[in-house]
């Protein structure tokens, strides 16, 4: 007698199983003029047409809208699950937002529309522009890096066209702490850098000492998180900035974790010269299962005209594109994720600057709430002693050991009861960590609740450890092989495989 | 104000439980010379406040009808994909590290990767790049990572010109030699041209098919005379023509070896400029310096299919310094509406917004020849064209605007020399109605200007 | 062209299982001569082009500022609200017959049904009727029903003129006796003129608070006149009012038995005049003569809470002629949208928009008093209000649309002698902006029609 | 060790349970003037005003998006379920009338908007009244009924008003066959008439002999479907309207299964007076839950100076509201459920003559279709040898004799494979019933899946009834007790419970 969900329900189909040759999702006819229309395609070369039509699905509107439909339901999302996953900035995504950037007035823009009949959204940008560079302390923004790894390079390019401008080209080092995030060594290497790691020491704070030996004149300038990927607030960060200036490098602020100190601090007072915020995080735009985001720079005096173009400037009430005297150029396409843009600018605005500064507040409140619970309740806290920040990180060390259930099998329990997990093993140098973000719009509840389910977790792991290294259970698939899955690539849907079904059913 | 659910007692009771007295001691570890300055951002404001300024800026500009095209195209999206793409369940994920959670996501990112391989007739996809453009640079240097050694790259002049911008700014550093090559009358790359030019160092060479001048290049010759100088072909294309022209699988003896391009035609609103989405499919051999995410299907405890990222270890979260790319976030969202609209239209209803583009650009064509109008460049095109006015471009457009029409991209904008071309395109959005508008209007405008 | 799935070989192969040959097979029961008509309807046409012509539709009327009232009310929707009520999984289900596969709209009702119990003040509430007016009718229906002989109702000549038609038109068949009470100067119901009604026969009194004038009637002296009489009292209530004035349930010594609105203020838009719903709330002696839908919590196998259809013998699936009511579908999809608006306001919200909203109308009528404009009833009200007018009102609003400016309802469109004067409001939607251009433009129309 | 979603989530929460005082969706604070709008409470004499506040919930917006976007997903819906709920008509419900419906230009419309800044709502609605009284061979349409049984009401009303005029006021009876629907006879009642009702014939049909012998000078009219709800289409439908004719009486059409017939066959060229459409069922507009739809009356020569009103004239190229001259006047508060209209109004210019033919068309073949495939697999057809029309009816009387397991364990069961059962026990005289609906936009798939699933579930009421008896086993709760929901009632949430409950946490 098998009664789950999981056991009478087929496994989900692909569309491609749904797919029916000619069928057609007939209201999406789009011509009275087919055969007009397509008799031009013999006007063209033999050699230049298609011979055989792609394999696109061949489905119904309705079959579309309830398969994608039925998928969606397979997410966690923040709309219906907490989701405190550190270092994303898993909060609420205003509506209201939402609707701003899908204002008709909008949708229909082409990005090249003469400037002449563009002047709302230009103003808009240059609202933000104006007001990142406010919340940051910096003098300059251009929005079009596409996210936060973008705004990285961007900043190290601009780092880059410092030094060059200025024949200081010796400097081929970028500095980056072992904590850091992928991304930021990442860019370095594109910038053509060699990445420098530097240690943290054992408060989770940048090792000042391995700072001050690593610098010099290969130096071409440090990324730098604060507060850090450890979850605390680097303490000594002007002194670090001044260790880095006086060698003549320039300090990069990777802004993924600025939610923490909106309205509180600004990296510009930090002695930061440039910085890239992640508007998908801090600014509440929706991540949409992995993008997109938006990763605007800003920049203090020194690097304002190496700025990436176009960028929005205002000259006598009209608003215009602009390329900065030494732009390091176009990053991409057109002006960055305008739809994004729309959305952060609507939600500094509703904000203001209370709203910001109690967004970051109260982040960090829930953060160190989350963080002294769990630590009276026997979790071990990596940094304990130290404020949280807006994250914190703890650690299964020991539950490995004793249980011989791991972080992930912690994680993926969690998603058992409804919590989407916390970022697992990162940062890298942590052993079996989670790094846990609960964001400002999660109630007290909520957190208590997380507590609850963490200590019933710890129980199982001890008295039914196979349930939690099982774990999950009540999801649509039960743990997955991540090995098979990168050794035997299976990277597309196999027609042949489908195409057998099929005939096999008749 | 802000979107927090905190009580007074709330956060009366979490301080007392974390032991300090108010918010502001939990910033103490914070430098005093850091704290105390002023923003000057405005107040905070209601939900209905600034819905009337946001609706007041969308609107401060009038509704114009669009021809331009040079790279974003303007589709007529089934308002199903939209409905679908806004709910809370694919808005609101995060990159699906927790794949028993994410099979929605992943899912339909294995169904994109299937979608864009036919699209292209290549092997792989993979889940997105930025966006056109960047997809380019990125296939740049996987190219050169594929060569190895080489590192000179023919990019032509007639590649979309923010396209060669961004292509230089985002592989300089690394060192990569680019090679500019001309055009012809006919608005295509040189071959002659192009046998001048050295194979030795030869990595890849980009082919815009159609080009920026929407001209259609010889592809097969193209991409055989790369393969010939032992150099990878990298095809850029649009994906909604690939309904009607000849998949980069398939140029040439051995086809493209990386095919990228903006996926914005298919069902992603122009939105002012974004977001978009770069794709990029190419060999199987290739699969592995592939910048970006992947998702590869997989069985669960039970033997169940499911889905997982996969090949993360080219990835900068895993391989930091020595990843492939940068890219972390990428454009998901905007792969999920192209991943539905492809589903409701089909390869036919592709085929069909193509056509009937054609027959739009061509009737506008046809409708301005009496004007004096006429087509800058000899060669076939499908719905983008660059047309030679009798009077300067720019004056055109300015012309053009008083009735309410963005008539296209005057090319002098790019090249220096072309003052009285214009790059025009109408999709199928266009109806009869307003073709016959721009007619009237662009035969007034030139008219008004002396005539042809 | 339709929505449907079928392939060619789909129908061949189910006309084969059926046993025909065509699927005009199928209807050869219907008599020949009912078939071979002519359709005059347009022929078929693609999403897009529809879409065209239904925008075209949408905007072929310019927006305009509206300050018309008059039992529909513009408030501002937070954008949260429809985007939810918007998904597929509320939208596209039926009725929760099947109660297992329904817990979510069911739970949604049975929260409605809560917040309107707490907002009137009253025992319990039903799911939904159509709207105000219908619902008024039912409840003077069920009035009836639980006054056993009494079939005498009192209608005050100040209640909506819609709502008074659609009684009649809705009892009159069932012989119910509408007796109609007039108002005095200050537009409230005339308590002598009540006096003169023979309590004989009397199954309830309406009191409408306020009455279509705005006007705030003695609601305390109002019920328990009735409740002296052996009648019912039966409130009809705008519910936003109800954050700020005395809920139904407290009216007089023992509150009002049934209280009736038009549930529209909570969160559905105008939409040129529905779906709106009504809502029913009563004493729980009612219950059982209540109509429509009503939700009841229960327990399942296992003892867990879960939401079900309840007193279903009431209705006409099960009872047919006996039936409480006729109605069968209601409003579901509106009071799901109601009930998401009432968590996100709450009663501090709600208590906002309604203290904003006078707030508005107020600095209108200030504003107009210059103009020689002033109240044409004294008494109380809330955020509508009578104003005479120094000229025709039917000429001023001619005359403000001109300017953009739908100013309010004419009252000689229902009273034939109160030609100059019309009923107007401003809700918090409305700016000071707004307001300031209220002001002025009427101060030009009735410039140029004479002045004061 | 429980695993299963229903045994470690904890049950579902009230909006009220997850409330707390003092909390706002302070996104939603409307006024920066509230001292000034407070005070002007005091204005008001103290007897008029609310002392103390509803207890509303007290939640952030976030709280209220992700309570509400969980409790949906407790829902089937045609967007996620087939719904083959009989005489519903649960078909796919266009997302591009949505759209046309959300255009804020209509949203902003007040329904007393001035008519002459009106004209495009106007002229939609005209088309729309032109073009159902043309689907249904009538003469003139009013729209303003808000749902099928108001349809009904308008209908029997406009019968009245007729007779009445014509001074023929002794007709006091209403027939109604045994299986029309609830409204039919609770709306007769509603108009003042007795009901009468006639059997049917083992065929499905009418009992003619038994109308001839109740039609008589007390017949005001009969109310008839065609096809009727036994899903079969009434043959003598020309004799039956002569009978009633013929004795003086009306004949009304309950147009809800209108769907079968679209494009095929017009009530008005079968005899009837009288009709209304359910737009939510014919014109794919949703359902909702429970509602809004739209019941429009459309009404031959005879009948059109009762029309209620108001309705929309045409004159000189100006759309205007009218009255029509002996109306029955206006039956509810504006103008019935515009955006339902709106929805109509898109569906019916995008299909078009020939796509409206086609709905009914197959419509017809798929419930044809299901009904071969399970006579074929041994299912009681109650009117074997008939053609199906868009639905028919099958019985399990058999089985619950047999198995003791009747048609609503089936139905429940059903759920647990993911499909929503047909509509049970209706029409109420065919025992153990379920009228199977399938509509024209579900593909031969998902009708053989069905199949499928159906002879699965005769299985187990084989081999292990219990499985069915107590099914659903997976949905959010298990089978629920509706005698005990009507015994103790419950109607609202106990806030006592609540704070009790509550007090106790701490
Ligand atoms: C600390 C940190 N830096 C950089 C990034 C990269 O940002 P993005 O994913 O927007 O490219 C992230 C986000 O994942 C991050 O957490
Ligand atoms: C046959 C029949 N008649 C009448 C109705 C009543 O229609 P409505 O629910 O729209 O009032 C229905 C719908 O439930 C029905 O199926």
């Amino acid at each position: 007698m098998t009664i789950g969900n999981n056991s009478i329900s087929p496994p989900s189909q692909l569309i491609f199983e749904i797919s029916k040759p000619g069928r057609r999702a007939l209201s999406q006819m789009v011509s009275t003029q087919e055969a007009e229309a397509k008799a031009l395609l013999n006007e063209l070369p033999a050699a230049l047409r298609r011979e055989e039509k792609a394999r696109l699905p061949e489905v119904s509107e309705l079959q579309a809208v309830r398969h994608y439909t039925n998928l969606s339901r397979k997410n966690f999302s923040i709309d219906t699950n907490f989701y405190p996953l550190g270092s994303c900035t898993m909060k609420y995504n205003p509506r209201g937002a939402h609707r701003a950037a899908m204002n008709p007035g909008y949708l229909q823009r082409h990005p090249l529309r003469s400037q002449q009949v563009n002047q709302g959204l230009l103003k808009l940008l240059h609202e933000l522009q104006d007001w990142i560079a406010d919340l940051t302390g910096m003098q300059q923004t251009s929005l079009t890096p596409m996210a936060g790894a973008q705004g990285e390079f961007a900043g190290i390019a601009m780092i880059q066209a410092y030094h060059n401008a200025r024949g200081d080209d010796a400097r081929t080092e970028i500095i980056v702490p072992t904590a850091a995030h992928g991304t930021n060594p990442a860019t370095a290497v594109m910038c053509g850098y060699k990445v420098r790691e530097i240690p943290i020491e054992d408060s989770g704070d940048v090792d000042v000492e391995a700072l001050k030996a690593a610098v010099g004149p290969q130096t071409a300038g440090l990324m730098l998180t604060n507060p850090s990927t450890c979850g605390v607030f680097e303490r000594r960060i002007k002194e670090i900035a001044e260790i880095v200036h006086e060698a003549g490098g320039l300090l990069y602020y990777d802004g993924a974790n600025m939610n923490a100190i909106l309205g509180q601090a600004r990296p510009g007072d930090m002695g930061f010269d440039v910085l890239h915020l992640n508007l998908h995080k801090t600014f509440a735009t929706p991540h949409g299962g992995g993008g997109p985001g938006a990763g605007p720079v800003a920049v203090n005096a020194k690097l304002a005209p190496y700025l990436p173009g176009p960028v929005v400037e205002e000259k006598d009430g009209k608003y215009e594109w602009a390329t900065p005297s030494d732009s390091i150029g176009r990053l991409s396409s057109f002006m960055g994720n305008v739809g994004v843009l729309i959305r952060a600018h609507y939600y500094a605005m509703t904000l203001g600057r209370e709203g910001l500064t109690d967004a970051g507040a109260l982040a960090t409140l829930n953060a160190n709430y989350l963080m002294a619970r769990l630590e009276k309740e026997g979790f071990k806290v990596t940094f304990s002693g130290r404020r949280a920040t807006h994250e914190f990180i703890i650690s299964f060390q020991k539950e490995t050991k004793q249980y011989k259930v791991n972080a992930m099998d912690f994680a993926k329990r969690l998603l058992d009861y409804g919590f989407h997990a916390p970022t697992t093993y990162f940062p890298l140098l942590i052993p079996e960590c989670w790094l846990i973000e609960p964001t400002e719009t999660e109630a007290k509840h909520e957190l208590d609740r997380f507590v609850d389910v963490l200590i019933k977790i710890r129980e199982e792991a001890i008295n039914s450890p196979e349930v939690v290294k099982q774990a999950p259970h009540t999801l649509p698939v039960k743990r997955l092989d991540d090995v098979k899955a990168a050794r035997e690539l299976v990277l597309k849907a196999d027609f042949e495989q489908i195409d057998a079904a099929k005939a096999n059913q008749q | 104000m802000s979107f927090t659910p905190h009580t007074e007692q709330d956060i009366q009771e979490m301080l007392a439980t974390i032991g300090v007295s108010d918010i502001s001691d939990l910033f103490d570890e914070i430098p005093a010379s850091l704290k105390g300055f002023d923003l000057t951002i405005p107040n905070q404001q209601s939900e209905q406040a600034s819905s009337i300024r946001a609706q007041a800026l969308a609107e401060m500009d009038k509704p114009i009808a669009n021809y331009i095209g040079a790279g974003a195209y303007e589709h007529y999206i089934p308002a199903a994909v939209w409905d679908i793409v806004g709910r809370g369940e694919f808005m609101t994920a995060y990159t699906p590290y927790q794949a028993e959670a994410s099979q929605g996501t992943l899912q339909v990112i294995f169904e994109y990767q299937t979608m864009m391989t036919q699209l292209t007739g290549m092997d792989v996809s993979n889940a997105s790049m930025y966006d056109g453009a960047t997809a380019l640079a990125e296939a740049v240097l996987m190219s050169v990572r594929a060569a190895k050694k080489a590192r000179n790259i023919i990019v032509p002049k007639n590649l979309h010109p923010h396209y060669r911008e961004v292509v230089r700014n985002l592989t300089h550093a690394q060192k990569i030699q680019l090679i500019e090559v001309d055009f012809t009358s006919e608005g295509t790359v040189d071959l002659s041209a192009l046998k001048d030019i050295a194979a030795d160092g030869l990595a890849a060479l980009i082919i815009s098919q159609p080009n920026f001048f929407g001209s259609l290049e010889d592809v097969d010759a193209l991409t055989d005379w790369a393969h010939e100088q032992g150099a990878l072909t990298i095809g850029v294309v649009n994906p909604t023509s690939l309904a009607v022209i000849k998949q980069p699988g398939q140029w040439g003896q051995a086809g493209a070896d990386i095919v990228v391009g903006d996926g914005q035609p298919l069902g992603v609103p122009l939105s002012g400029g974004g977001p978009y989405f770069g794709f990029m499919c190419c060999t199987q051999k290739l699969v592995r310096q592939m910048p970006g995410r992947i998702i590869g299907q997989t069985v669960d405890l039970d033997g169940r299919t499911g889905y997982a990222l996969t090949l993360q270890a080219r990835e900068q979260h895993i391989r930091r310094s020595k990843a492939t790319s940068n890219i972390c976030t990428n454009q998901g969202l905007a792969v999920t509406a192209a991943t539905i609209y492809m589903s409701i239209l089909g390869a036919e209803g592709l085929e069909q917004v193509a056509t009937q583009s054609m027959l739009n650009t061509r009737k506008l064509v046809n409708g301005l020849t009496e004007t004096g109008v006429a087509q800058a460049f000899g060669s076939h095109f499908l719905y983008e064209v660059a047309l030679k006015l009798p009077m300067s471009a720019e004056a055109f457009v300015t012309g053009m605007l008083e009735h309410g029409i963005d008539p296209g991209l005057p090319l002098s904008r790019y090249f220096a020399d072309q003052t009285d071309v214009i790059l025009v395109c109408a999709t199928e959005t266009k109806t009869q109605d307003h073709l016959d508008a721009f007619i009237a209007a662009a035969t007034q405008v030139i008219a008004a200007n002396g005539g042809k």
